[in-house]
């Protein structure tokens, strides 16, 4: 990786899109010395441009932030990036005419000196889907890093362990859980209007951080990304309180693939899982059905 | 009596207030006396609950309480009957969430829980002398409802001038406390008006919005007072057309809602620049209105 | 991290502890209103025996059933709960039990990977002539349920 | 008269070696339930001890704020019962050990909210915890990155918010009693006390009035980035929003307490389906104002203590500091043109 051969070419294709006012805005990520990491910045003039940054703590998923956009903006996106771009679009969130991807090669990023979450994960160097390429060498061809891939497998790890091995680790991570909603406010999938858990006329409300009211939210969110988790990991990295349950959301996409041959960020035109069915879906979780689903 | 803040200002404080030892969140019990469905239009979404409270109660026009029902939850409403009535007191609710939706399944009898109360209140002193100009848009008029019924009390009648009123509504169907009107429209030296929005069938009174029609009910600049309450955009509309008219705000008053939860000024709900509005309001004037943000 | 504040009387005991007759799960039990429902009215006009432990939701379709509300019932201490709608291909409104099937094959996996018990949660398809098979089912899960005791997160209301 | 004038009523100074600070906080640990500073997933954080080699007293700004010891996260705050709500007021007292002047400064802003006598009400809730709350504070040497107590007149070495303040150095500490108390939490040599500390200028504050700042400055450009995760108010130490909420158990209903957030829009929602701050740039100015500019308006102190957790956490790299100075600077521009 060199990253200052990408930030400099970032630099310069930023500018360039700006001053030939193809796009508005280019959405990128800032040096913030304060804040320990670089963080979102929004450049709007070339001269905006110089301080993008490219470097290996630029975790942060920039998806989220191109929905709110207005007006035509180029996107710098790595490959999880482009993963949740591609999900959005096939759900409708985005038009692909209202921004330019400047894809960007990564091999992983790092937060507090580890690898950030979702990149031990990470099949791939190059973004699914690009307009303007970044290669890790800070040319416009691919490079194709290998990818260290080493992370966990949730469907084995489930089938090896027991029922109360797996009700263990889930109660201690909601257990840490102070139940602000920084998770879903960063992730690429939670982009509805009023969330079930902010609706104003139901009980479902419910912020009294119980562990009832945990369980609720957390596996209710995860029902709501089966099939649409990236593995972005943006959920692990904005929560303050070291709550981490993306195992659950990963372990969901794996049976998703695995029973209806789905992959989310894969391809922008996909129907979503979950809206469609075939009539001979596997019968699986019924009652004296082919149990495969219990694990 | 509880201490009121005429102006709305942190400074005139009442001792006895300040030393408030008393655990401003602790309820005390009432019963439910009577349920009275108020509006006749298909919904029928607004009921007023008549309560008997356990501990004496004792309140000024234009404060407010908080209403709990055990599990559900709490709400904040305006005192909706006269503080001169000893005996009971009552709420008007409009159904409209998870809490209202869960008051209007009570009937007579069933326990409740009340703290306050809390806010300042109408400055009914300062309005000695004056003419006054009620405008009340739909719920609005309960709040203002103790504030009507104390002035037109005998014992105080002739502290204030003549009277305007002008009651506004949906429809005909959704005017709250109709059995008042006509004991209102009675009283010596009063104008009672009612408008709806759209015109119906039978209606031979006012169509249309308040702020269009204050041009129409004469009344003295010099001497009349106006106090308006209703949903925040007629708030907004009626206030900038009185101030047209040449009223300036420091005489025009009106009670704001916001969300509530402690109604002591420290849960940060209903705060609008440095006020809250659960202990510096509810009831502002135009005047004090103008330097707070707009954010309510 | 603080401890909770305690009320100075303790609480009052708890009623249903203490109880020694064989227990019956509670098991929340969402019947689609055009087959299953119908199913369940058969197995009572035709007087089939079957456990007294499910509380009915009558809903319009499975597909009606968000997996929030066994999320809920489960999260809120629920012992187990069962879903059946009509048999597919039989749906009152064509497709909804296609889409219910996808989604409760997700959410049984999702239960399972949290460490709830696979059988706490039973899907099934009954048609308005299965009374007997109703009635079967009905003994079926309370039986699997049975054996896995009650619900780890207790009941919030105790009842 | 000056709290400064007060020191050394309470004792004469403590000089402790390491090994008398560890056995004077076995001691306490006995005593109370402490709260300090221990390592919890890689993250320092304010939690209860059980074991006194857990503490971790050194310069680390813990992650999170010490304010959940006075109000917690969630908290039973009463019951029903049948013809009468009963409040929950059975306290352990606890020992809250290594505060930094930033929390302790944190702690007092939130004193004056809840029980001050600007606040007309009292708190209850609050004073029953804060009663039985007793502070140890501790210096702090190390200005991490987002730091800027010093702009906000805190001077990390010595505060006079706490009923003891413990003074690390290199080898052991020193430990100044300042309540009653504190008197005697920790005993070595004595030493007579040296007046030098004292607090410092606080030059990041707002003179100015909501109208002037309201509308006129580009809240939308300092806002930009945010996600609405409400995390900065959960971790500030002087954010004090709450939601009353009812739950029921085994019959009984209980009434909470839970710390609620102004990022989140559903905070001023009207149950009529209003909203008075609908956008997250309203919601970023009513967090900034609140502190700089309502609750010095109202309580005659800034309820920011320059601890700079919220710059270090925010997912979308919000400043409130830079917001701040923003704002102080454009406020002087358009003061220097009137002139």
């Amino acid at each position: 990786m060199d990253y200052e051969m990408q930030s400099r070419r970032l630099a310069e294709i930023a500018a360039k899109l700006l001053e030939d006012e193809t796009v508005e805005a280019v959405l990128g990520l800032r040096n913030n010395p304060e804040a320990g990491w670089p963080t979102p910045y929004c450049a709007r003039t070339p001269q905006d441009a110089e301080r993008l940054v490219w470097n290996e703590a630029c975790y942060t998923n920039l998806a989220f932030y191109l929905t709110e956009m207005r007006g035509k903006t180029a996107i710098v996106a790595k490959p999880c990036d482009v993963r949740s771009i591609i999900n959005l679009i096939s759900e409708n969130q985005l038009d692909r005419d209202n921004f330019i991807i400047i894809g960007i090669e990564c091999e992983g990023k790092r937060k507090d000196g580890k690898p950030a979450p979702g990149c031990d994960a990470c099949p791939s160097s190059i973004p699914g889907f690009w307009d303007i390429a970044i290669g890790a060498d800070g040319s416009d061809t691919w490079c194709d890093l290998p990818m260290a891939q080493t992370g966990e497998n949730v469907t084995q790890w489930a089938k090896k362990s027991t029922v109360e091995e797996r009700f263990d680790r889930f109660l201690k991570e909601i257990n840490q859980c102070i139940l602000c909603y920084a998770c879903r406010q960063a992730c690429q999938g939670c982009y509805c209007v009023s969330c079930f858990m902010d609706r104003k006329a139901t009980p479902w409300e419910q912020i009294d951080a119980d562990t009832g009211s945990k369980i609720a939210f957390h596996l209710t969110r995860a029902m709501h990304l089966a099939g649409r988790c990236t593995d972005c990991g943006a959920c692990e990295k904005v929560c303050s309180s070291g709550v981490n349950l993306k195992y659950i959301y990963k372990g969901l996409s794996e049976f998703v693939e695995e029973t209806y041959g789905f992959k989310a960020g894969v391809n922008p035109e996909a129907t979503p899982v979950m809206n469609r069915y075939e009539a001979d879906d596997p019968q699986v979780a019924f009652l004296g059905g082919d149990c495969i689903v219990g694990i | 009596m509880s201490v009121q803040h005429q102006d709305g200002s942190r400074n005139v404080q009442n001792q006895d207030e300040q030393k408030h030892v008393q655990n401003p969140y602790l309820p005390s019990r009432a019963v439910i006396l009577e349920v009275i469905q108020e509006t006749k239009s298909e919904t029928q979404d607004v009921k007023t609950f008549r309560l008997k409270l356990d501990a004496p109660f004792d309140y000024r026009p234009g404060q407010f309480v908080e209403f709990s029902v055990a599990g559900i939850g709490e709400c904040t409403f305006g005192f909706a009957s006269s503080p001169l009535i000893k005996d009971y007191m009552e709420l008007t609710v409009k159904r409209t969430g998870y809490v209202t939706e869960n008051i209007h399944m009570l009937s007579e009898g069933s326990t409740v829980w009340i703290r306050g109360p809390f806010g300042n209140s109408f400055p009914l002193e300062k309005m000695e002398g004056r003419d006054l100009f009620y405008v009340t848009g739909g719920l609005g008029l309960a709040p203002l409802r103790p504030m009507i019924d104390y002035v037109f009390d005998p014992a105080y009648r002739n502290r204030y001038g003549n009277i305007k009123m002008l009651m506004a509504a949906r429809t005909p169907g959704d005017f709250i406390f109709s059995y008042d009107f006509e004991k209102w429209g009675k009283m010596p030296d009063t104008e009672f008006y009612q408008t709806i929005d759209s015109p119906a069938e039978g209606w031979d009174q006012f169509v249309g919005f308040p702020h269009t029609l204050i041009e129409k009910i004469p009344f003295d600049l010099e001497k009349t007072t106006a106090v308006l309450c209703g949903p925040p955009p007629m708030i907004k509309a009626l206030s900038n057309a009185f101030v047209q008219y040449g009223l300036p705000p420091e005489r025009i008053y009106t009670t704001l809602e916001m969300r509530m939860t402690c109604g002591v000024g420290k849960c940060g709900k209903c705060n609008i620049g440095h006020r809250y509005v659960c202990i510096d309001g509810p009831v502002f004037s135009m005047a004090e209105l103008g330097e707070m943000p707009s954010e309510y | 991290m603080s401890e909770q504040a305690e009320f100075i009387n303790p609480a009052p005991s708890d009623p249903s502890t203490g109880a020694s007759e064989e227990w019956t799960p509670r098991i929340i039990a969402f019947l689609c209103n055009w087959c299953s429902y119908a199913g369940a009215d058969l197995a009572g006009t035709s007087r089939i025996q079957y456990p007294p432990s499910i509380r009915v939701i009558r809903v319009p379709c499975s597909g009606r059933v968000n997996p929030q509300y066994i999320i809920k019932a489960l999260a809120d201490g629920a012992d187990g709960v069962m879903v059946s709608g009509c048999h597919p291909g039989d749906c009152h409104y064509l497709e909804g039990n296609y889409y219910a099937r996808r989604r409760f094959a997700v959410l049984k996996r999702l239960l399972s990977l949290a460490g709830f018990h696979p059988d706490r949660v039973q899907f099934t398809w009954v048609s308005a002539s299965e009374g007997a098979k109703f009635a079967e089912v009905v003994s079926t899960v309370t039986e699997k349920i049975r054996v896995l005791g009650p619900s780890e997160l207790g009941g919030r209301d105790g009842a | 008269m000056s709290a400064y004038e007060m020191r050394s009523n309470f004792g004469p100074l403590h000089v402790l070696t390491g090994n008398q600070v560890r056995d004077a906080l076995e001691d306490v640990l006995q005593k109370f339930t402490v709260v300090a500073p221990v390592m919890a997933d890689n993250k320092l954080v304010y939690d209860e001890v059980n074991d006194v080699s857990d503490i971790v007293l050194n310069d680390a700004l813990p992650y999170k704020s010490p304010k959940d010891v006075v109000f917690p996260r969630v908290e039973d705050v009463m019951r029903f019962l049948e013809n009468r709500v009963e409040e929950a007021q059975v306290i352990k007292p606890v020992l809250l050990v290594g505060a930094k002047p930033c929390d302790l400064a944190a702690m007092k802003v939130l004193d004056e909210v809840f029980t001050g006598e600007q606040g007309r009400y009292k708190d209850s809730f609050y004073s029953n915890r804060r009663d039985f709350l007793i502070i140890v504070g501790m210096n702090c040497r190390e200005k991490k990155s987002g730091c800027f107590c010093e702009e906000r007149g805190i001077n990390p070495a010595f505060s006079q918010d706490c009923d003891g303040f413990l003074t690390l150095q290199d080898d052991g500490a020193v430990y100044e009693p300042l309540t009653e108390k504190g008197a005697d939490l920790f005993s070595g040599a004595t030493a007579a006390s040296e007046n030098s500390v004292s607090p410092g200028e606080e030059t990041l504050v707002l003179n100015t009035s909501e109208a002037e700042v309201f509308t006129a400055m580009p809240w939308e450009k300092y806002a930009e980035g945010c996600i609405g995760c409400g995390t900065c108010t959960f971790i500030c130490p002087t954010c004090h929003c709450f939601n009353l909420r009812d739950s029921e158990k085994k019959g009984i209903v209980t009434r909470t307490r839970v710390w609620d957030s102004c990022m989140y829009p559903k905070f001023t929602l009207h149950a009529g389906g209003h909203n008075p701050r609908t956008r997250k740039y309203e919601r970023f100015r009513q967090r900034v104002l609140h502190k700089y500019l309502y609750i010095p308006e109202n309580y005659g102190c800034t309820a920011c203590t320059g601890c700079g957790r919220c710059i270090r956490s925010c997912p979308g790299g919000l400043n409130i500091r830079n917001t701040v100075l923003d704002i102080q600077r454009r406020l002087a521009e358009k003061r220097e043109v009137h002139v």
